[in-house]
């Protein structure tokens, strides 16, 4: 057992904690403390590359005690956050002074960064559903940092949704439990592959996984469920927003919301393509909401709806059963290519709400600007509208392809109308005038703490398509889409029993 | 401030008192009976939040003053997550029962339970600053006529 | 038969989060529906005849073993009791600030003064 | 006889929540949402769990302070609703149609009293029963479970309070943003 891995969850506790403890006056060591202490859970990250493994907290065996659970997909996931939560931290030590109570600022985003990270470890759907909570309380009163009257409607609405959420996957726990009487993940998949015999498709195992797709998908903030997401994104601090816009989003709602379905809920063959379906669904309306949107952080959540859109609907085809069987070579491409994706998205996103920041902190003003700001930001949206050599083209390019490779009419359609959101992404980015290389803002004027994250940012949005070699590619992510995607060789005399 | 009814204010100084030392009861007592930290916590916390209501923020900040609040809502907390990483140190796992490992005490008795005795006085402790930070800062929460908001936070 | 009726108390929480336009009402439709669920939880650990998992003696193992209700629901229930304060006391402390500035608690007259303002 | 008896319970508790969600004055709904939590407590009590009873009860007294001063410290005004009836009509009849489905979906679940211990031999629960007071060494088979077999759990429910008191303290503060 690696204690690595409980130290993942406790150092960012720890220093919420000792943070909250510390006087208002000290700013300068909570800036201090934060930062140093953003850079261990990063290390310790990165020490745990290549592990793969449980933790049986309190030495319980699992289905006595909670285990954490980790293999390259939330090795992938957790070097994703924990590289961007560094960034912000860097990033909010100049931006936040803008704002009061700076140290309680670093506390919630401590507590966001835990649950995050208990989020992506979890190996009990109970435990993550706990840190799931975690780390969205936080984020609903991050949304109401300002406590401007816009940004307290905004995050009660979060807060109404979220607790929605919140006791709708608890009714699908509950249910689980009552059938299964364990809420370990592995078990529990293990159980429901052998016991389920449900002869009608109205059974209490569907209830509960249709349950736990509705939870997440609203903490996923995908299409039916995401009116929360643009005005959260809107009025949140900018470093706020952006977390909440990657970290958040693509662990508490998409990378939950695979999990369960795939090692909990894998024997119910229709999971995948109402996930799949989702996705399209978001990708499209998404695309469509943007290009009617009035300011510029709007669009940007209603894109990086469609962005998510994109993630889930890769990751839907690539797990359906059939498509397995028909075209394997499809799901495989699809999976890897949404995991590309989600790398990208994480590397782009920030991008585009931390430019937004630097105008606030300069100018003092909240109004959006289309104009100012560094020309080497614009690799964000560059990446976002998938322009060839960044990294979003090629990862967008991979769904879309295995889409049309699927051979079936559905994939074929799903192909159509995915290229054509991805071209109506890049229409609309024009016509807001958002993909043109113009100038006013001179990058010497930005503090560094803030350029800095903003430059490596745009940096790593070309560097990451180098992640498509077949080296690096094999190295990070064909394991991870073996460790989520569930093998279904065993499948058809399941289906016929 | 408000006029308040005799009755109100020496009922509520004689009754308090007793729920605090019920609280205290429900929490140490936690692992032989119902109870625990929570509940206790909250019970604790009942017997601030009755002297608040009933005789004004003063009286209730006079018992539990505001800094000294927080604090032990952080450091609550604290003890806990130090009680989890003290397993490491002891036995090697995080989270484990160290004290009940090393040397167990006779069930049904006051001291036994090993480390579950000590996080629940730790529970106890921050729940009662948690839930009468609350409810203090729900019921300060005012606007005076020049529309200055009156907080317990000053920036 | 209990079931349906928790589910049915479900429901009329979610119904309540849908169609009420008062900040307070819909805070207390999210406690009905997390009261819901947690009793649908209690309700499946439960065994005929049950008594409550706490040893009075050490002789009383074998009676717990053979009658106990299960434990496990009702550690899950008490954590998602206090998370559900603590969603609960947010919302509250968010919609007194919001009542504090608008002067209401209705949701379409704080979108209305809103767009006034803006 | 706890199955008419928690019935009856149920119904109280769906009768209540009717009276708060279309009550017209907002103290008497939150009222209302007191009693639904109250009798859960008296169910819980029912259903072997007294630990859930005294959490419950001393939470919804709580909750209750916290809504009550809400609502009473200022003008008590009746919620003006206008009623949009074809909206509440649809939304109506969506629950119902979810309600149908429900009934459907949970027609072979497990009859009460049937718990999870009698039908599955390895649940974790059996262990808990058998082993709780000799490896945790705590009587309350519950507090065994909250604060030494899942007391990870427990760190995070404890972290969540802690975050929430930090959010009030930042929600409630004076200004958001410094003047310039």
């Amino acid at each position: 057992m690696n204690t690595l891995l409980p130290l993942t969850v406790a150092v960012p506790l720890g220093t919420g904690f000792i943070t909250a403890l510390l006087p208002k006056k000290l700013n300068r060591v909570s800036d201090i403390i934060a930062v140093f202490s953003a850079g261990v859970i990063l290390l310790n990250v990165i020490f745990l590359f290549g592990y793969e493994g449980i933790y049986e907290m309190g030495g319980w065996n699992p289905p006595m005690g909670i285990s954490l659970y980790i293999d390259s997909f939330s090795w992938l996931m957790l070097i994703g956050v924990s590289s961007v939560g560094f960034l912000l931290i860097l990033y909010s030590v100049k931006y936040m002074s803008i704002y009061t109570s700076r140290n309680r600022y670093y506390v919630l985003f401590f507590m966001m960064i835990a649950g995050i990270n208990g989020t992506l470890l979890a190996g009990d759907i109970f435990n993550r559903f706990v840190y799931v909570e975690l780390a969205a309380i936080s984020s609903y009163i991050l949304v109401g940092f300002g406590c401007s009257s816009r940004s307290l409607s905004a995050a009660i609405k979060f807060t109404v949704l979220g607790a929605l959420a919140s006791a709708v996957t608890l009714f699908s726990i509950a249910i689980l439990y009552a059938l299964y009487g364990t809420v370990n993940i592995a078990h529990l998949g293990a159980e429901i592959t052998n016991l389920h015999s449900y002869n009608s498709f109205f059974n209490p195992l569907t209830l509960s996984a249709f349950m736990m797709v509705i939870g997440f998908g609203i903490k996923a903030a995908v299409i039916p469920f995401h009116i929360w997401q643009p005005d959260a994104l809107e009025t949140a601090p900018s470093p706020a927003a952006a977390a909440i816009s990657t970290i958040l989003i693509t662990s508490t709602g998409v990378y939950a919301m695979l999990r369960t379905a795939y090692a909990v809920f894998n024997s119910i063959t229709q999971l995948p393509y109402l996930i799949a379906f989702i996705g399209l669904i978001s990708v499209v309306f998404g695309t469509l909401y943007a290009y009617s949107a009035e300011t510029y952080k709007k669009t940007i959540s209603y894109h990086s709806i469609s962005q998510i859109g994109y993630i889930i609907l890769g990751l839907g085809l690539g797990g359906s059963p059939i498509v397995h069987q028909t075209a394997p070579e499809a799901a495989a491409l699809a999976a890897t290519g949404s995991l590309f994706h989600i790398i990208n998205y994480l590397i782009f996103t920030p991008v585009l709400f931390l430019k937004e920041g630097v105008y606030e902190y300069l100018s003092g003003k909240e109004k959006d600007s289309n104009t100012d700001y560094p020309t080497v930001s614009k690799a964000g949206i560059f990446s976002l509208a998938g322009i060839p050599p960044f990294g979003g083209f090629i990862s967008k390019l991979m769904i879309i392809a295995a889409c049309f490779m699927t051979g079936g009419l559905p994939g074929i359609i799903a192909g159509i109308i995915a290229s054509a959101a991805a071209v109506h992404t890049v229409l609309s980015l024009t016509k807001k005038d958002l993909l043109k290389l113009k100038t006013s803002l001179e990058l010497k004027n930005i503090p560094g703490f803030m350029k800095t994250p903003i430059l490596f940012l745009s940096f790593m949005c070309l560097a990451s398509s180098l992640l498509f070699l077949p080296v690096l590619r094999q190295r990070f992510l064909e394991p991870a889409r073996t460790n989520i995607i569930p093998i279904h060789e065993q499948k058809p005399e399941s289906i016929k029993k | 401030m408000k006029n308040r009814s005799l009755i109100t204010v020496v009922i509520s100084r004689w009754v308090s008192p007793f729920i605090f030392l019920y609280g205290i009861y429900i929490i140490l007592y936690g692992h032989i009976s119902p109870g625990g930290g929570f509940p206790g916590g909250v019970i604790l916390a009942c017997s601030f939040i009755l002297a608040l209501l009933a005789r004004g923020k003063n009286a209730a900040l006079k018992r539990l003053p505001y800094g000294l609040a927080k604090k032990l809502d952080a450091s609550g907390a604290l003890v806990f997550l130090s009680l989890a990483l003290s397993g490491i140190f002891f036995t090697g796992v995080f989270f484990s029962n160290f004290l009940q490992k090393l040397m167990p005490g006779k069930p049904l008795q006051l001291i036994s339970g090993g480390t579950i005795l000590i996080i629940n006085i730790a529970i106890g402790v921050k729940i009662c600053a948690s839930v009468f930070l609350i409810i203090l800062f729900i019921s300060v929460l005012r606007i005076r006529k020049d529309k200055e908001i009156q907080t317990m936070e000053e920036n | 038969m209990l079931y349906i009726l928790t589910s049915f108390l479900f429901l009329i929480g979610l119904f309540g989060i849908i169609t009420q336009r008062n900040l307070i009402k819909i805070i207390i439709s999210i406690s009905i529906v997390e009261n819901a669920v947690n009793m649908f939880l209690v309700i499946a650990g439960y065994r005929n005849n049950g008594i409550a998992p706490i040893l009075t003696s050490e002789a009383d193992k074998a009676v717990i073993t053979a009658q106990s209700v299960d434990p496990f629901p009702q550690a899950m229930v008490i954590t998602s009791i206090v998370i559900g304060l603590s969603v609960l006391a947010l919302m509250v402390a968010i919609s007194l600030r919001l009542y504090h500035t608008y002067g209401t608690y209705n949701i379409d007259e704080i979108i209305k003064k809103q767009k006034e303002r803006s | 006889m706890t199955e008419p008896l928690l019935s009856a319970i149920l119904f109280f508790m769906i009768l209540s929540s009717t009276v708060a969600l279309f009550t017209k004055e907002l103290l008497s709904a939150v009222i209302a949402a007191g009693a639904v939590g109250f009798g859960s407590s008296i169910a819980y009590l029912l259903l072997g769990a007294p630990d859930l009873a005294i959490t419950q009860i001393v939470v919804e007294v709580v909750s209750l302070v916290l809504l009550i001063k809400v609502t009473i410290s200022f003008s008590l005004k009746l919620t003006s609703e206008k009623s949009k009836k074809p909206k509440t009509a649809i939304a109506a009849a969506a629950i119902f149609l979810i309600f149908g489905l429900f009934i459907v979906s949970l027609n072979n679940f497990p009859s009460f009293g049937a718990s999870v211990m009698d039908r599955v031999s390895d649940a974790a629960s059996v262990f808990y029963i058998k082993n709780g007071l000799t490896l945790t060494g705590s009587a309350n088979l519950v507090t065994g479970i909250l604060l030494d077999f899942r007391a990870y759990d427990t760190l995070g429910e404890a972290t969540v309070i802690f975050t929430a008191v930090t959010g009030g303290i930042v929600l409630l503060r004076k200004k958001g943003k410094k003047e310039k």
